[in-house]
């Protein structure tokens, strides 16, 4: 993997030296502030992103290919990338499934995990987030993730507006992302991908649930949108310095974009906003284990559009890694369990439910390209390490992240990002041949510095305009009343 | 007229409203109470955070009898709910002043 | 668009003189009384469908183009009309999806609004019109619907008897609707259009909820998917007066045909029954928006299949319908928070949920027409405009439409139909070539017309066979425990 | 059908002597236990499962016809096996479809069910049997179901080890089963029927509700995954002797391998556990109709991935199948709702859903042979049938099946299957020419008779090592709090 | 001072508030409870299994007066919650000792 | 023997029962309750339907005790359960004639 430009063939690896990190923040920091700035007057800027784009060439072509489809035996229909009947409904089916991981499913697992009298606003979260990041998506962030730079320079962090307002996605025209064919319509590919943008935002809630302002969760989701997702996005999937460098970062769906990303921005989350009233005092038992089994569950069956649907195809790969989904998932719950029915004496609902999530999110970067074996020992790994995370580290650092975004998806998808360097297998993805610890930790190095930096300072932002959290009256009395003015009426 | 409330076991309320009724009493007011006293509660543990809860589920009766048949509701009571085990609750008897039914503006222990 | 058989290919328009209008309802009447009468003996009427249908080569032909695949570039496998496996794959899964959002969906959406006391009475109700309508459906509606009535001048009105209970319906023979092929096994087209039936009547349970007799739901049911739903399907998609006019009336997946049909066929019933006990005075509040959220939220992941499946192929056009639900539903529920937000001074739950369902209403006739801008602003005017519908018109007419089966629906139907006149984009969809707001309005003006006197004259029925209201003290006890026998426990 | 290697084609039928069953559960039983031996070292053992397996030319070749598209003139696509994007589409979704019935579906059917303070128990046996059986499958189980033995006489029983840990399973390589070509990847198929290896263990839980012990419920869920379902699932459809018999015992998508396998195994635990305390004096309501409506719904439409999948194509069979699923499924819920009004002289939510789970049982062998009016009249005889025995069986034999699992799925899968043999049509299947009421009784008593042995041994292996009881005051406590130390707090 | 006790029918409890209001009752404190006497409850079957529920739906309300105005308090319970019908419900009267408002410490009438 | 009872905000419920415990008292029952007084309840508006939620959530505390330590508790609640502000609930006193410890069969103070 390479960092700049010059050294993109050079197999040597990235120089961790400040100095590199510096301009590469900078030069993010850069697009991103383009991409603000130019969102004002998106008509004004009218790049053609297709022309000459130099990534269809560069090693970026690798990225798709750990994304999905292309590069493996399985998938023979994409010769001249005409859209493929079978692939297509697959894909429509897999974006359906993703959203019903946020609404209801995530809506849920964390809805039944507050307490009663903020079950309402817990919910509100995931349903406005779902809302207002796919706004975003359709006017820049799309663009930003998945379109081409013109400047080639550029292309390695932000995709630019080219795209935006899905400018040049048409009906019928083939297209590539980050070099590569695809054998979907573009509509369909850009649906996919947003509701990933959708759910990783979502997944943040968790830590700083029951004493976050609904103002500043608006806000905080438009601008971590567009400056921490999507050039995360592009650098991982969009041809970008991580998913081109060589050998690339390889992030099936999502380990690294989506959830170092937001256990990391939870952490941060955590820390900014503080405990919340009473922590450690009063009674913050979760009050609806029913809800959050349910969400559990819609997670794990949804999690098969997030996995399986990673291969942009209905082939073999989508199979294996559905397999490979479920089983590293049984195992992280069984995992998990059996950790927590040592040291609590007695096996619990909601420590399956945990396990199981920890096992998806490990699984995730994985999913396409590690064997079942592999999956079961990454799962068995996740299982623990995510238990031991959210009971002990929690406490050890006295943060309060309330329903551990970070515990379960850092954590989770640390351990995932680094065994996809361990155990790919090029019997089950050629795009795996070359793999390497080494080149997983400097994604999963250069994600959580980007987005604990930039969520920091998005937080700050709101900070200073809607404020970060409701009232200590509003949070004892409840956010369902105090910001929403509704109740659960169970009488 | 005795108005007796008792704190018992919620799963001897059916018990006791049996135990009640054939003492002589027609009519009781019910609710759903958590206790507090030398019965622990359990304690849940959610990853990590414990939470002893401090009560208990109770059931607690209310009902207003005859001075009467007061000592035998008492009676009635303590035989069904009593399971001897810690926990199996109370029964405390005050004094009523005046009783009404609504329906039919009969007062005293024609009103019960 | 022509009235009658005479001007079929003539352009200037239908006159809406009173007489045309009256021949037009007594021919359907007409149509719909045969239906009733054929049904009790309809072994005896062997009419054979396909044999010299004139349909097949009128210009009903664009109809099918407005519901789907065939003349778009984007689905080009159809030539010979051979079942495709990727076609049929995404039918397969819109069929699930579609059936998603009456049960649980619908149910849980409607059943969280309604007091605790009448939740079951209110799910129970989306779950038996999901049986009732399927044995209607198979018996005769489909027939009355998607049938080629060989009375080429019926045709106009209903599809007639050819197809009760299947017949002619194969596991291998290709077929039409409205004189175009299909590339799906009718049997997959049967069960998609199906799912449409059923969820059309189990919406108008959200104007007469907490109050309906439940014998009284169960005929009305059946009468009105026989007498309202199937006839106006054939109308609009199966090849009669609207979809064949020309220019067609455009409906993609069912503005005309399901929201504009319900909505005003519960505006009919709220006003016949009255409003409930109390209303105005008594505490409503919906008990359990959780309950709303999970149904919002499983309608707007069905509705995938709903508008997307409306392609009736796995294509680009299912794509766009896609993008286009997903932006003008997230438009539509930020709109409506907002308004909300301004006048109620805090944003809700209960608005957001609102505000997605009236996008995603507004969206349905719209979506494989127009493109993501048009998508976006239908999004936000039908925020906007149910909002204020469900807030300011109830209370300004006075009637008691519990659920705001009208205001949202019915508005929202109407806002979606209409604004399809004016957005859409020949570059989406050939068929959306020629598009005008007079031939939309007409569509809307006929469906409301039918709908209206059918649905009151079927509630008279009913009110004297099953009777129409619960009784005062069942009203005052709840629907649960009067009609059913039936609690919550939550203790 | 026939008993034995010798008489393989011999069309004289079984002749049900002792001796010759014996003799089958003798072999069978030795299969289970090689198996289980095999286990501990399954390393060692190597078999090469595709060698020269006797299967793909023997009568076991109408097996996979039974199971769905290979044989039927609607998927003429899988002439070289090449795996077929839009089947593999389906598939995968329908995948995704049958876990949804598990999880959340099943464990909410059952969990309204129960009393409030055992409802989190309830839900987390669903759950921890999905982890459970998913990773008995990866290790073993697939394997001995659809595994190819390469022992032949042992092939009728069991399909040994050779796939065990998914050892063979490629990405590419066309694979058969039961002699015949399928055109998905293997690794679709092993996932597709997982989660019916999942499901059948679930379903069993609702006759042991509210007191098995939960350590019990891993142990036997190991047990009888490997000992009876993955043994069964190979008589069935792997090419064992009820599949591969002439003529075959038809079983589209599993009335025996999984309901009356399960039902019957439930009345065995029902009858070895012995009843709740309290059982006919205290109140037993369903404290939560609505988690039972939500739950009847996600298995009626995950149904479409149990019966429509079992195609294990994208063609008019799904579609028949699905067509069949819904109005069976809506005759059934009718039949039983309007039984019940006659007996109780209400129509209830409960009703209506045990009904619509009737039908989707009883029409789950036939799903794929009969047409609409089979299916239509098996749905109306299972709504009744099962009606009456969930109200007066049970009462009868005073045994406490707590909800239904044998008076539903026992009595449901066998109305079923005996109906498949009546109204099997070779129209719709043509592996459904030659069908009869005799061998469907065959593959009913072979079921039967192994599943209630078996399951009692596994009840007793359970009993003097994990216990099978909860303590007498862990039943009055609740199992939430004595098992698993949680509680839902709805204040 | 005086404790009143009212059991009534659950959706006659605003008729009772804003009766009790009139009457000069300045607060009060309600529950929801279940009721056993001449009413009898829903019978419930689910799958031929029948639970006789013996209890009804009742919400009390308690509320602590003057005594001059208890006798105008029971008035008015009565009034506003009888419909004629079985079930309306009981009042019954119960002598208190003291009573203190927490917030200011104020005791007796003054802090009703 | 004394019966106190006390309605208090519902955050309160574990200082108070820590307050009353350190008091001397050993047993109480508490359970939720909707208070009416001088404060208001909370507006909800659904749809442009407005309800006017007249009733707050309370905490409701039964505590009965030795007629020597009643003020001492008394105190303890006053202490435990004030934050100065509106709502913050009251306490009524009344006399007990009997208690009874149904366990035991004690009576009187020993049934505590
Ligand atoms: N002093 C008291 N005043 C009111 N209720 C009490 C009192 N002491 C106990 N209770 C109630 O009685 C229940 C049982 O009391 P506990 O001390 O646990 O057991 P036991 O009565 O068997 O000694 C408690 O949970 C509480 O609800
Ligand atoms: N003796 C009693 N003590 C306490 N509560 C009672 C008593 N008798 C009746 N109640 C309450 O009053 C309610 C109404 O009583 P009921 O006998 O059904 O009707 P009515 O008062 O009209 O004769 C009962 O449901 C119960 O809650
Ligand atoms: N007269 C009364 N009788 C019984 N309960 C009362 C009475 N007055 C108030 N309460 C209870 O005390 C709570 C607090 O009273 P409120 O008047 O709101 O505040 P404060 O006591 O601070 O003046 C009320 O919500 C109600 O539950």
């Amino acid at each position: 993997m390479s960092g700049n430009g010059a050294d993109m063939g050079d197999k040597k690896g990235i120089k961790m030296t400040d100095k590199t990190w510096a301009a590469r923040l900078a030069g993010a920091a850069l697009a991103a502030g383009l991409a603000w700035g130019a969102m004002s007057g998106a008509t004004a800027q009218t790049a053609t992103p297709a022309a000459g784009a130099p990534a269809s060439s560069s090693p970026a072509a690798s990225a798709p290919a750990a994304a999905g489809a292309p590069a493996t035996p399985a998938a023979p229909h994409n010769s001249n990338a005409k859209p493929d009947s079978g692939d297509t409904a697959w894909m429509l089916t897999s974006t359906a499934l993703v959203l019903l991981m946020t609404i209801p499913g995530l809506a849920l697992f964390y809805g039944g995990m507050v307490r009663r009298k903020n079950v309402i606003a817990t919910v509100a979260q995931s349903f406005a987030i779902c809302c207002v990041v796919t706004l975003v998506w359709y006017v820049a962030s799309y663009s930003i993730a998945f379109g081409t730079n013109v400047d080639a320079g550029q292309n390695k962090y932000w995709g630019g507006l080219g795209k935006a307002l899905l400018r040049g996605v048409t009906m019928d025209k083939p297209f590539q992302i980050a070099g590569a064919d695809v054998t979907i319509p573009e509509y369909v590919y850009m649906m996919f991908q947003m509701t990933f943008a959708i759910i990783t935002p979502a997944l943040i809630a968790g830590a700083f649930a029951e004493r976050f302002k609904f103002s500043a969760l608006l806000l905080f989701t438009v601008l971590w949108s567009l400056f921490v997702y999507a050039p995360i996005a592009h650098w991982v999937w969009g041809g970008g310095f991580l998913g081109g460098a060589t050998p690339p970062v390889l992030d099936f769906a999502g380990g690294t974009v989506v959830h170092i990303n937001a256990g990391v921005a939870g952490l941060v989350c955590a820390l900014v906003l503080g405990p919340r009233k009473g922590y450690g005092r009063d009674n913050m038992a979760p009050h609806n284990l029913v809800y959050t089994m349910i969400g559990a569950s819609l997670l794990w069956v949804g999690w098969f559009g997030f996995n399986a649907g990673s291969a942009v195809g209905s082939n073999a790969l989508a199979g294996v890694a559905m397999a490979n989904t479920q089983i590293a998932t049984a195992a992280a719950a069984i995992a998990w369990m059996i950790a927590e029915w040592l040291e609590r004496k007695k096996p619990g609902m909601l420590g399956l439910a945990s396990g199981a999530v920890a096992g998806l999110v490990a699984v995730t970067p994985a999913s396409g390209f590690v064997n079942p074996m592999g999956a079961l020992i990454i799962g068995l790994i996740a299982g623990v390490g995510c238990f031991l995370a959210a009971v002990y580290l929690k406490r050890l650092f006295k943060y309060d992240d309330s329903l551990d975004a970070f515990g379960v998806h850092g954590i989770g998808g640390l351990i995932g990002a680094l065994l996809t360097g361990v155990f790919a297998d090029a019997a089950i993805n050629p795009a795996g041949k070359v793999h390497s610890l080494y080149t997983q930790a400097i994604g999963c190095v250069a994600t959580i510095a980007w987005t604990a930096v930039a969520t920091f300072l998005i937080l700050m932002v709101c900070r200073f305009t809607t404020g970060l959290r409701v009232s200590e009256e509003g949070e004892t009395e409840g956010l369902d009343a105090a910001l929403h003015g509704e109740a659960l009426h169970e009488y | 007229m005795k108005l007796i409330l008792a704190v018992i076991k919620p799963f001897k309320l059916d018990d006791v409203r049996e135990a009640l009724t054939r003492a002589g009493v027609e009519g009781m007011t019910v609710s759903e109470v958590k206790g507090y006293g030398r019965q622990k509660g359990q304690t849940e543990i959610y990853r990590g955070a414990e939470y002893a809860v401090n009560f208990v589920p109770k059931v607690q009766i209310v009902t207003v009898v005859d001075d009467a048949i007061a000592p035998a509701a008492v009676d009635a009571i303590k035989g069904a709910a009593g399971s001897g085990k810690i926990g199996d609750g109370k029964v405390f008897v005050l004094d009523v002043e005046q009783a009404l039914r609504i329906r039919t503006g009969e007062t005293g222990s024609a009103a019960l």
